[in-house]
């Protein structure tokens, strides 16, 4: 039983109190500086607010209730243990502005994550200090453009695949760059030829994904980086789907100048229902001069950081990144070590295969490669009974999953994106292939429980248009 | 391994029903050559328990003074955190689910980002509020980019020197490819926007002049005619705000004329974390919704015509506008904005202004006690400040500091490093964490150490 | 959407572990020794556990999600911050064997405690130790026995209202005392006359409860302790409801000899479905001497155990008693201090009559006097369309609400025994108000609804004789 | 009051609804004189801030070791809590709720205990188990009146001196007022049951032995003959387990012949707290279930013919059967059962048996280091132990303990106070917190204290 609950403003009784605070004195600042309308923040008791978040928090499907498959996010199980890590005291009262001498627990933790970054990547050199992916593509084409202005031209254009992740364009265009797209070829990886046609020397780099968004290994990564290298570009690799590689294949040693970890995915920070995250990024030795300041810098077993860098791109945040997320990582990693990440990318990968056996004749697989830690369906043979991907997508609600990411890539027509990760037991996974047999079957026997699903939930299907339309954004 | 179910039966079963006939055959796509021969060289596994024991030996090199022994602040601000707020933010409905793209299975969230919204821009005195963005610094870069945006003819923005100074590199950072000047505006005598310096950029091309407020200085300037005139010339108002809980007692931005409103939400339930995770603020006037950075949620209906929540104005995000986009921020910190509208919820109208006013006593206080060492002074003694102010030492900040640390006090942050015009200047946080005695105690050691040093 | 969980042990897979622990080596004990067959546990992942308990824990209602109005349970907010203070690293680490001067901060706190109960009971001291009330009360009748016994005889039989909570005859039973029952009269209180009747000098004590569980206050309480204490005896006081006096009434004033309190209720202990609790009990001077060892002395500002008391009844439970909880109710009384307590008892009555006004005029009131902290109603107007105190508890379900405690006090015919406690709000005692009237209109138009509910719960009405009959206590 | 959500506004309309004028009148029904005149006194209100400033002070007092630093057991074991346990059990939906009379809104709890239920009597290899006794000394005391209700006849219940003193000393009060002999069984040479002294009462009389197993020394002892033999004269056989993990190795009670198992939950995953709240876990076989004490969880179907859990066997409770009832408990320790149960799930079958044996083996190591010590042997050289000990040192125990916690060493239990015989006594627990280098360090420091002792 899930209850209602409306907006605290809502449950506003003036005079309520949730607070407990001493009783402040009488003097004032100035008149003049005095706020005259006081902010109408809600007037509760810490009971209404207690019961507030947690029936809110009851209204959603989380990852600890159930598969959360989707593609592209990598929602896997997030440790307790790493929370648990990021709030001992020491970590988590630690304030940004105190002297390194004071510090030296903190500085010593992301540097060590950052060469476990670095080896996991097969890069020279990572900054900790992005705070989310999109964040990090920033980073690293601000390094890239930086490289490249130290060489007299910071260059134009930057290639981008159609499959990529809307992020990758709009971090290019942050540092001015054209975006040039390149389409995937049938088997829904690059071509090394599409990429040599449009490659040129006002093209700073290309920035691929890889494994790609359809969850495929670009197999000609090598020779594409050879392609763009040889006419003075760069290689940014959106490490969002590392987990399909860790311990397999070393990004950097494909050619790839620039990686970005996304550590809420490969790294399972928690996604706290859309952040924070973490987005550190590697780079080659040749853009090491270029890496985002403070550096954090060992000598003598002391870590000190390193503020002045003439060639540094220069401060990316206040502080040190998103420090919690940094101590999590770590903890990870060193719970994990080398044979359990490989094992992590091992199983990703099967779950993934799983799925995908299971449900290849049951759905359209546009992309019939081998899949890595991902795979893409469409809805095209349940489109002519009049049921969509969006339909499917809310169904699957009422059998108790959280849909998988949809209309993503976007080279796919109604893609379901599913990734199940390695955390995902068999049983749940045979649970989601049985449920989504059902669905297709419902589409040809009642489509239209389908398509007005879902029906057991909390709410039935919201209405977007409308939101859009009526503008509300706040009480 | 704990997080990964498979069993070795489990294993051989699954592989055998997608036709393989091992693990290594998963990754046949990828070219041989490219595999790794050896396995990743990192640290062997640890056990939780061992994990932990290492983890808190890390944790112990850190020297973390007690909250009421610290006067630290400089934009990250010691404040109590209730154990309710601890307590909600940790459940895994909140922790573990995704951004909401599927309305339908997370109300919860969606109405805790709606009332966030409503917080942000209530505490601002602003029309509309986003979801969140990275922290102050990165929501700052946005304001610009969004005031570049709104005014795309102009060329110059105004940054304030007496603006943190981490802000302000972050804005240089961003802003270094575009083709738009950032200039820094003096410190005034009094530790502010200095409005002569101002009124020499008071021409067509000005974009947006940043006000921060308070300042890094602790100052509270509300600019009233400054700001007229920077909108007389059509330049947009951005207030930059590090310290939210000054609001309980100063007059909102929004009243004050701003355009645009960014801020560290940090100091509103949030431990300090070593700088982050923060919450990145961002409040706007409703005009000007469809250029703002980050995701909007939006009140509906759902197909019974009850009330819900949905993420809206997606048009204006990265994953449907690509390139042109408002911003390119996807993940944001909304744990951290879910945590700091529980903070809020739980102070409310009332404890916000209550808890202000015991901050602006409590540093009142300490500024009296302070002052009264010989040789040491306000560095600006007529302003209004907030939690925060700056001491001139007779002697290197750097030292007193080291000094007062071996008493295990973290007295403040040495201005110099940023402000070498300023001397021995200290920069003083007083919170309600800091209590008379502590002021006291402070005064003390504070005196003992400035005049025991050359 | 609440989702169905299985059994752990049925989703044990062999081999999956979800443990972290160091290889142990080869060698083991002597085979004789060693366990044959292995306790079947599950085996199952982290994740898996994970999921199993917040899934299993969705199930539940909780106060953190709505009212709880069980009479005599007193389910009240229980605050956040005192089991934050129950964690504190030297609290929650203390181990119980080291030295008492190595735990001088956990026996002052014990022992401020002590007398912040005493001066709220009214009581001239009081032991810690008892694990919940029912322990209590078997300690505090230990007690009454040993001072009996002491004078030479520690007489036959214990006087208790048929009114009383069940545990009250059966700790009496333990102590070895044959239990006389008097009866309440009309208005639900003690005769002074009838007790008169069955007291005598072969009489241990009597045992009472104040406010008795109508909710109403013994007002001849000083007589009736006369009555006793005149033929030797003693009056045991059950403090189950002790929220309707704090600061109010101090029940030692009286002439009561021995006094529990309910941590648990009282001072918001959190229950915990189920426990623990924490049980301390108040004594007058002649009790001391036998108060449970050890005793807390405080000598030059240190504090030591005594052990060696000849009078005592002895040691009531390994150790120092629910220490966890005692923290929790030294901190909720430090956070409220002497105006907040007695605020507590104002609103806590307040929300009680607001209720049964509220409710007066639907359901029957079998006792009119006055209530204190809790009404109780009886199904006697609701009984003739066929609907029953049980159904209507279902019922209430369904409107979002935890049912009342139903069927007792024993004296009342299906009773309905509301306690709200003061911290809930008033819009919430509105909502369950007017579901009681909804459910009550319901009883004469739609019978068979209220008669299978509930019909929105999780499960639906459970055949608790099926159980019994065909007991299944284990996988 | 941030508890309490009245405004005055509302205290005002409530009792105007009432037909109240004041706060006081809904006192009225308690005579005049029994009100009191003065508030408590009681300590004034702290804020929550305060509180924790005031409540770290007091904890502050107490001088804890990190716990690879402890060598204490005795009833109270440290072992590794993982972070999950922790992070489960604080779920509001677990923490706040009551006992579950109401089944179809607590399936949650329910279905808890019973996998609690199961989880005990798998562990004790018996057939059935309860929901939870207040602790392992109550739960004894409880298994004791269940054997004499077994054997109302019966008058004598044999305790043996080598179960742990509280244990005794609990048990002990709460017969004191039964017409029953409760003989102590002296020590046998080997620190166990004496089994010639148990002979002198294995007559028609005796109701029941209490096997502890492992027993205070940390000695297990099967007794397989001598549980025969008392058997045979129709004594009930009590196994009383304060070191549950020790089942993850040791045969299980069930299988030595127990009738009746009681023993203490807290070493599967709950902190030391002082000594509580722990959990009291009782099991017995299935033909006794309807003597046995406390709550039962059993399993039916719903309306719907759907699987649910339901509390049962009620008639055996004091709320319906009174004076009769089994047991007189009440409230039981529900949410330490959960977090057992947590516990117990993480670990797992094969957990289990490896945390046992890691347990074992630190100790034997442990063992053979200190007692290369000169002067200080094993008390009790050839017994079988779990993760405890006696070692005989060569100076007063009191005196050494007092050394090490010099050098922040808890060094274990002084016997003497219990055992005098014993002499210089020292009870040495080992858990797998206690890594080979911990060990070796409280060998170093043992060794440099007992030599620098008179
Ligand atoms: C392929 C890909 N690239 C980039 C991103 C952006 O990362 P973030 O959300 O951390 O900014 C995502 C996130 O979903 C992604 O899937
Ligand atoms: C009136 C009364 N007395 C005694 C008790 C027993 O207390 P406990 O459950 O703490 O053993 C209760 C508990 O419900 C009660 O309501």
């Amino acid at each position: 039983m899930i209850l209602e609950e409306p907006l605290l403003c809502e449950q506003t009784v003036p005079g309520r109190q949730g607070y407990s605070l001493p009783e402040p004195g009488a003097n004032l600042p100035p008149k003049e500086f005095l706020r005259q309308a006081a902010a109408k923040l809600p007037e509760v008791s810490e009971v209404d607010v207690v019961r507030h978040f947690v029936r809110l928090s009851q209204q959603n499907y989380s990852k600890d209730v159930g598969l959360f498959p989707l593609g592209s996010c990598t929602m896997k199980y997030n440790p307790k243990t790493t929370d648990a890590a990021a709030a001992l005291t020491n970590f988590a009262q630690a304030h940004p502005m105190i002297s390194e001498e004071e510090v030296q627990g903190n500085l010593e933790l992301i540097y060590e994550l950052q060469n476990y970054l670095a080896e996991i990547g097969g890069m020279d050199a990572v900054t900790c200090w992005p705070a989310a992916g999109s964040h990090g593509e920033l980073t690293g084409m601000m390094m890239i453009r930086a490289f490249h202005a130290s060489k007299g031209n910071p260059r134009k254009k930057v290639i981008i695949p159609d499959s990529a992740h809307g992020t990758n364009p709009a971090s290019a265009a942050i540092c001015r760059y054209e975006v040039v797209t390149v389409k995937s070829n049938q088997d829904g990886i690059l071509n090394p030829a599409d990429v040599k046609a449009v490659m040129d020397e006002e093209t700073a780099a290309l920035m691929i994904t890889n494994p790609n968004t359809l969850g495929l290994f670009e197999k000609n990564i090598q020779e594409i980086c050879e392609i763009v290298h040889k006419q003075g570009g760069l290689v940014y690799c959106d490490g969002a789907n590392l987990n399909a590689l860790l311990g397999i294949v070393q990004l950097g040693k494909e050619g790839v100048d620039v990686l970005h970890f996304n550590l809420h995915k490969t790294f399972s920070t928690p996604h706290g229902g859309g952040g924070p995250g973490a987005g550190p990024v590697g780079v080659k030795k040749k853009l090491e001069p270029f890496l985002p300041t403070p550096l954090i810098i060992k000598e003598n077993g002391r870590f000190n950081l390193e503020m002045a860098r003439p060639q540094s791109i220069g401060r990316m945040k206040a502080y040190f990144g998103n420090f919690g997320m940094l101590v999590r990582a770590y903890a990870y990693i060193r719970e994990l070590g080398p044979a359990g990440l490989r094992r992590i990318a091992e199983m990703a990968v099967l779950n993934a295969n799983y799925i995908r056996k299971g449900l290849e004749k049951t759905y359209h697989l546009p992309y019939p490669s081998p899949s890595l830690h991902e795979c893409v369906f469409s809805d095209k043979l349940q489109k002519e009974t009049g049921v969509k991907t969006l339909d499917i997508a809310k169904r699957l609600m009422d059998y108790g999953f959280h849909p998988p990411t949809i209309y993503f890539p976007l080279i796919v027509h109604g893609a379901l994106m599913i990734e199940p990760t390695e955390s995902e037991p068999k049983a749940s996974l045979d649970q989601f292939i049985a449920a989504m047999k059902a669905i297709a079957k419902e589409c040809e026997e009642t489509p239209e429980l389908v398509q007005t699903a879902p029906h057991k939930t909390f709410r039935g299907r919201l209405d977007e248009v409308k939101a859009a339309r009526e503008l509300k954004l706040r009480y | 391994m704990r997080y990964i179910p498979h069993t070795p039966e489990e294993t051989q079963q699954m592989l055998k029903s997608v036709g393989l006939r091992s693990v290594a055959e998963l990754f046949s796509s990828i070219p041989e050559s490219l595999h790794m021969e050896k396995p990743l060289n990192l640290p062997e596994p640890l056990d939780e328990a061992s994990l932990f024991r290492h983890l808190e030996a890390l944790a112990g090199k850190n020297r973390i003074a007690a909250p009421h022994r610290s006067f630290l602040g400089g934009g990250v601000y010691r404040h109590f955190i209730p154990s309710a707020v601890k307590n909600l933010i940790q459940r895994s409905e909140f922790v573990t689910p995704y951004t909401p793209y599927q309305p339908e299975i997370a109300q919860g969230t969606l109405q805790v980002i709606f009332e966030f919204q409503t917080m942000a821009a209530e505490m601002f005195g602003m029309e509309v509020a986003n979801a969140s963005l990275y922290d102050g610094s990165t929501a700052l870069g946005e304001a610009i980019l969004m005031a570049l945006r709104l005014q795309p003819k102009r060329k110059i923005v105004l940054i304030p020197r007496c603006l943190h100074p981490e802000y302000r590199q972050t804005v240089q950072s961003l802003l270094k490819n575009f083709d738009v000047s950032l200039v820094e505006i003096p410190l005034s005598p009094t530790g502010g926007v200095d409005p002569g310096a101002v009124g020499d950029y008071l021409k067509e091309e000005i974009a947006a002049c940043v006000f921060p407020y308070p300042n890094f200085f602790g100052i509270v300037e509300n600019n009233r005619e400054l700001i007229q005139r920077i909108k007389d010339q059509g330049g947009l108002i951005i207030f930059c705000v590090t310290e939210p809980l000054s609001l309980g007692l100063f007059e909102s931005p929004g009243a004050l004329g701003a355009d645009i409103v960014c801020g560290e939400g940090q100091s509103l339930g949030l431990a300090p974390s070593f700088g982050g995770p923060f919450v990145g603020l961002f409040a706007t006037k409703e005009k000007y919704v469809r250029q703002m950075p980050g995701r909007l949620c939006g009140m509906t209906t759902d197909s019974k015509g009850r009330r819900g929540f949905v993420l809206t104005l997606a048009t204006r995000e990265q994953h449907i506008r690509r390139e042109r986009a408002t911003s390119n921020i996807c993940t944001n910190q909304a744990l951290c904005a879910t945590q700091m509208t529980v903070y809020l919820s739980l102070l409310g109208k009332q404890g916000f202004q209550k808890l202000a006013q015991l901050n602006w006593q409590r540093a009142e206080y300490a500024k009296e006690t302070l002052t009264q060492i010989k040789g040491i002074n306000l560095a600006y003694p007529k302003v209004v400040t907030f939690n925060e102010f700056v001491l001139k030492l007779p002697t290197a900040a750097d030292l007193v500091l080291k000094e007062l640390k071996q008493k295990e006090i973290e007295g403040g942050i040495a201005l110099g490093r940023w402000y070498p015009e300023l001397g021995n200047a200290l920069l003083v946080n007083v919170t309600e964490l800091n209590e008379t005695e502590d002021i006291e105690n402070f005064a003390a050691a504070l005196k003992e150490t400035v005049h025991g040093l050359p």
